[in-house]
């Protein structure tokens, strides 16, 4: 299998080169995804390659961009939308709570929605406070939807075309801050990551970093400048969440930071904490502790203040390893 | 002569008709059947029929097999007319364990894959992208099918409808817009709901806009014949304004005479059936006596299938919890112990 | 004061009625509140009462009836719209999410937003996974929102007037199941009762139970059926929550079981209990459990099954007592 | 005698003429400047508004103080020509501590309360239904003023424009809704947007939909000043399709080389300044002194205010945490205390 250095866009370009190729059930709608090739770049080159039938660039209106892709994976396509930022998803949310998440349990099974639905989020390329949401945790308290997000591009594509190749509705988040952060050996032939499963990106004793998505980098620098001897989970998919790695990490470690983008409350940290207690406390040396983005609107101008940073993470680590 | 061969021509099409009409008669049957078990607390809930009877079967005749609805609450007469089995329509009205949606979904929200029926959502209009995208599918495919799908006048209001009707356009999908203007939305008159007639809407999409008497059922099924032709024929999608009467209250929860008077009654020369039952027998294509056969056959048809049905066992409580996901996750299987 | 026997729709009906006749910024809007006095009866008879500029039957769009309340709200009224239910409230979530979340951040505090937005959520009537959800969750995480949810008649009119005359937009969540369950004596004039305090429903040492809305008159009946020596917190505010009472009743029992009838994952609970074991473990004797929702959507023929019970809640109470 | 008049009431038109023009050459200085210094890497990021200065200029000009703006990030030249002060935008730009917004937004997303501009969101259109309550809100408050919201072509298949427009009609409330119909939605032409004329899409609403040349200031100003007057009159809302064209890129993001050649360039006869550079001529009205007056006027006072601007410091990082609420939740302060 031959491999090339690419960065995420290029990872996720090459996964949908891979899935419409051997699949022309795959279809991708979205705005400004056709002749200019996404603003973010990842479609670039599938008009040419793949024709106007099955890259659609629509009209402004994401409620009709994710519809129609419902509409289409009911009646047997793989349709696979753009939301072209995640902060825009909104006017959608009534389809993919009502619709996406609930169209097999409504028909009794007799119908089901395999679909992608992509979309970049986060904080990074100062976009204000409607250009760098994190949005995870509406999708994850939403019953039917499976919720994934990469860390770097050769989880993307692997991921993507796992999602792409299911059964059920995925929402799949990009962080457009990694878009360009790191190139990897990514082969050019296709290749699956299983949904459901966390990756350990160090092992460790210390201490269990639960994270995802744009922070995953983020902490791993700080675990390597600050050599802390911690088991890194990036938990790749936050629906369902694996679990038993988060587990098995936990009772070896018995200390826990989490660490996301999102805003505290009602955050994706909370469940991972709530997860952890209810299965014991006796294995618990320490409190577990959230490093998160603040109950705030993102800030354009301020915006490194917002997002977790080494100094945040230290400090929850550190906290966290002096309990007794 | 050629009065001659009109006759025939017509006489050829009295089976359709008679056919059209005994659908009507049926789900008129049913639903008084199932508002009256409602009173008894036999039935949970339910949203009538009444007054929408003709629009509907006029839409079914002009649709072949394969042609996919994306439907609403209110598709009763359709899907009778569609040959979807009237225990499937009870059985869901009961959530039973027959029914295809194994009693998850509220009454009055049915699933009939096997005769192309999209399984019906409570958020009005939603289903309007949905069936520009299965339209999209169609066309994909170069199927010679085409989409209809059908919502009240209060769903031109919301974003779905805007979304859906400009998509088809755009894309010049096959799929055919059916607006059961009933003239109500609960409580509030078309008249309030928008400051144009419905049909005037398909202007700012690009499609045609049709009014039709949704009250006759053989107006109704031209009108729909024609939009589903040209959808069929690649020209793209229609509006049809099917102008029409909700004779009932919006659902058993509801009562009308809140906030109005009822301007259709049962048996009056407005109501549907009597008009459809006067096109027939002005055709010479029925007598008294064949319709009376028609409504007594729809009353004991009904009856007997009503109290068939009825004693059909709950869904195991295991299936309120299956189907959210193709196979069930580790937190549902986790609850589920807990509860079952 | 005079007061009356009144059930959660009268008290309701009664908060509404006294603020529009006491400020005439009080403006409501939604559909079918005018001459059909409201779906669930919350608006009946205030249309005759302040005319149909003050009482707007609106067509059928959520967007824009939230779209149009902000809009009020902003050039200096209180309007007060209501979403007939909850679970179609999701068509405005770009709205609420964008909009009324953010106007006061977004323009630097030029501009505010003061309204309510009423809305009855949850299951309890029969009504299937399109007429029963309990969608807190996704309001709780959305900084610059005030999350608001009664569990009695009592609560219900005095947390309505604190919440229309606050400064800040806040999502009012009535419990539908509890709409006519108990009737109270209920004041006729207008009152208040604090935003962002919880209520000690009952006093105990053994364990304490959080709960909100629909969830409190359950957990109640059953505490006592079964004499459980509990502390019962009741929220009311979910954002911002009471954190000194919750901290208060924890350190004293050291034992917690959290109750909602929203699904689990990404529930309000994972944050309850995340912010319990955040602020330290020492003071706990068993791991804090919730007794939720399944992951699934809410089932009409089988709906007891799905709202969390006498017997779930007694399980959790049971295995939290047994814990060392 | 009556040409004599005509001049008369023509002459007396000239100081607002001029001032138009004036605030046209402004917004275009200020719009390069900004454009270029973001290439320097001292902007982060703006949306030009080159080729939507007429439309604008035309819409301010028929505004009364008190009317109300619910704009869109590319109105520039109607914030200046309703005479916000030029560093209000360009604090903005620099999200600088003199932003009225604190820094906290996007450049491009201005706010000012005093000149009754509301602030500036990002998702496209969700400004209509803002519009149409804050036209409620005057209507309700007996007050003569209008609101003004505008947006591009692509919000128009926005669930937003849908509820705005059917609320305003149904409501019959003061607002006028003007399409800065600019040809584009960054990479897809308004023909593939919808398959209809924008103006066209009053006719679903109820209210009359005006096509009008939005690179023709006076031609605009016309159209705009008869949608008002009817708004103000009490006669409900108008929709005024404002033809004119994207000159620069979607924003600086963006290259349009990849998806269209630009048909509208700077100086070219269809220049919304030349244009209006002729008719202020041909009227009499300036020469080409005059006209160059105000071109460095705009050059000196754009260098100025903007060096000057520049200079200001950001603002103190607690005040990207302020104003979430009216008081700061415990769990911010919390939080706060962390990042701080
Ligand atoms: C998005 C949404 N809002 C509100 C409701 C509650 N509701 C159910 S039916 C209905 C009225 C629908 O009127 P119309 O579209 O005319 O259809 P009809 O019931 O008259 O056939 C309303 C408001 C809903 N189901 N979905
Ligand atoms: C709801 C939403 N979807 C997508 C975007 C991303 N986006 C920003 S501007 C734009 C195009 C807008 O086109 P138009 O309405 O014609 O305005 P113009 O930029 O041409 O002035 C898009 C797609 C957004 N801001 N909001
Ligand atoms: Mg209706
Ligand atoms: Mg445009």
């Amino acid at each position: 299998m031959t491999s090339k250095t690419m960065n995420m866009v290029q990872a996720l370009n090459s996964a949908l080169d891979n899935l419409m190729a051997s699949d022309d059930r795959v279809i991708l709608l979205g705005e400004d995804i056709g002749t200019d090739g996404g603003v973010f770049r990842v479609t670039e080159g599938l008009l040419a390659k793949y024709g106007p039938e099955r890259v659609l660039d629509t009209p402004l209106v994401e409620v009709g961009i994710v519809g129609m892709a419902i509409g289409m994976a009911v009646q047997g396509l793989r349709p696979i939308p753009e939301i072209q930022f995640q902060d825009f998803i909104y006017t959608a949310m009534d389809q993919i709570i009502n619709q996406m998440a609930k169209i097999r349990f409504r028909s009794g099974g007799e119908y089901d929605c395999p679909m992608v639905l992509r979309t970049p989020y986060g904080a990074g390329v100062k976009g204000g406070l409607y250009h760098s949401q994190s949005g995870e945790s509406y999708f994850a308290h939403t019953a039917g939807l499976t919720v994934v997000t990469p860390s770097n591009p050769y989880d993307a594509k692997g991921l993507l075309v796992s999602s792409s190749q299911g059964d059920d509705p995925v929402i799949f988040l990009e962080p457009k801050r990694l878009y360009r952060a790191l190139k990897q050996e990514v082969p050019e032939d296709i290749y699956k990551i299983p949904i459901g499963k966390a990756e350990v990106v160090q092992s460790g004793d210390d201490l269990t970093i639960i994270t995802y998505g744009s922070m995953v980098p983020t902490v791993m620098e700080t675990v390597k400048k600050n050599q802390i001897n911690a088991e890194v989970l990036d938990l790749r998919t936050l629906v369902p969440v694996d679990r038993d790695a988060i587990m098995h990490s936990v009772q070896k470690t018995g200390r826990v930071v989490i660490v996301h983008e999102a805003p505290r409350t009602g955050g994706f940290g909370g469940e991972i904490s709530a997860m952890i207690t209810e299965r014991g406390i006796d294995f618990l040396y320490a409190p577990i502790l959230r490093v998160t983005g603040p109950d705030s609107p993102v800030p354009y101008r301020m915006e490194e203040y917002y997002v977790p940073n080494e100094k945040r993470i230290l400090n929850a680590v550190n906290k966290v390893m002096e309990s007794a | 002569m050629e009065q001659q061969q009109k006759k025939e021509s017509k006489q050829s099409e009295k089976p359709q008709y008679i056919r059209a009409y005994a659908a009507m008669v049926l789900s008129r049957t049913l639903d008084k059947k199932i508002v009256s078990a409602q009173r008894q607390g036999r039935v949970g809930f339910y949203t009538p029929t009444m007054g929408q009877e003709a629009l509907q079967v006029g839409v079914s005749m002009a649709l072949e097999k394969e042609d996919l609805v994306y439907g609403y609450y209110r598709d009763v007469p359709m899907m009778l007319h569609r040959g979807v089995p009237i225990e499937t329509i009870i059985n869901q009205i009961m959530g039973n364990s027959a029914d295809t949606a194994k009693g998850r979904q509220m009454p009055s929200h049915y699933t009939s894959k096997a005769f192309h029926f999209m399984s019906v959502q409570s958020p009005v209009a939603s289903n309007l992208p949905l069936a520009a995208g299965a339209a999209y599918a169609l066309k994909y495919r170069k199927k010679k099918n085409v989409v209809i799908t059908t919502f009240g006048d209060g769903a031109t209001s919301t974003p779905d409808f805007h979304a859906g009707m400009n998509l088809a356009a755009v894309f010049k999908l096959p799929v055919v817009f059916v607006c059961e203007n009933n003239g109500w939305a609960i409580s509030l008159p078309v008249e309030r709901q928008t400051m144009v007639e419905i049909s005037q809407k398909a202007s700012a999409y690009g499609m045609p806009g049709i009014k039709a008497d949704g009250m006759n059922f053989i107006e109704m099924y031209k009108a729909a014949r024609t939009a589903i032709q040209d959808a069929r024929a690649g020209k793209g999608p229609t509006l049809i304004d099917a102008l029409s009467y909700r004779m009932g209250p919006h659902s058993t929860s509801d009562d009308p005479s809140k906030y109005r008077k009822d301007e259709v009654t049962e048996g009056s020369e407005k109501d549907p059936l009597v008009i459809g039952e006067k096109l027939l027998t002005s055709m010479d294509f029925a007598d008294d006596k064949l319709l009376e056969k028609i409504r007594n056959e729809a009353i004991k048809t009904v009856d007997e299938k009503f109290d068939a049905c009825e004693k059909i066992p709950p869904p195991d409580p295991l299936t309120a919890f299956q189907d959210v996901y193709k196979n069930m996750t580790w937190m549902l299987e986790e609850e589920v112990k807990n509860i079952l």
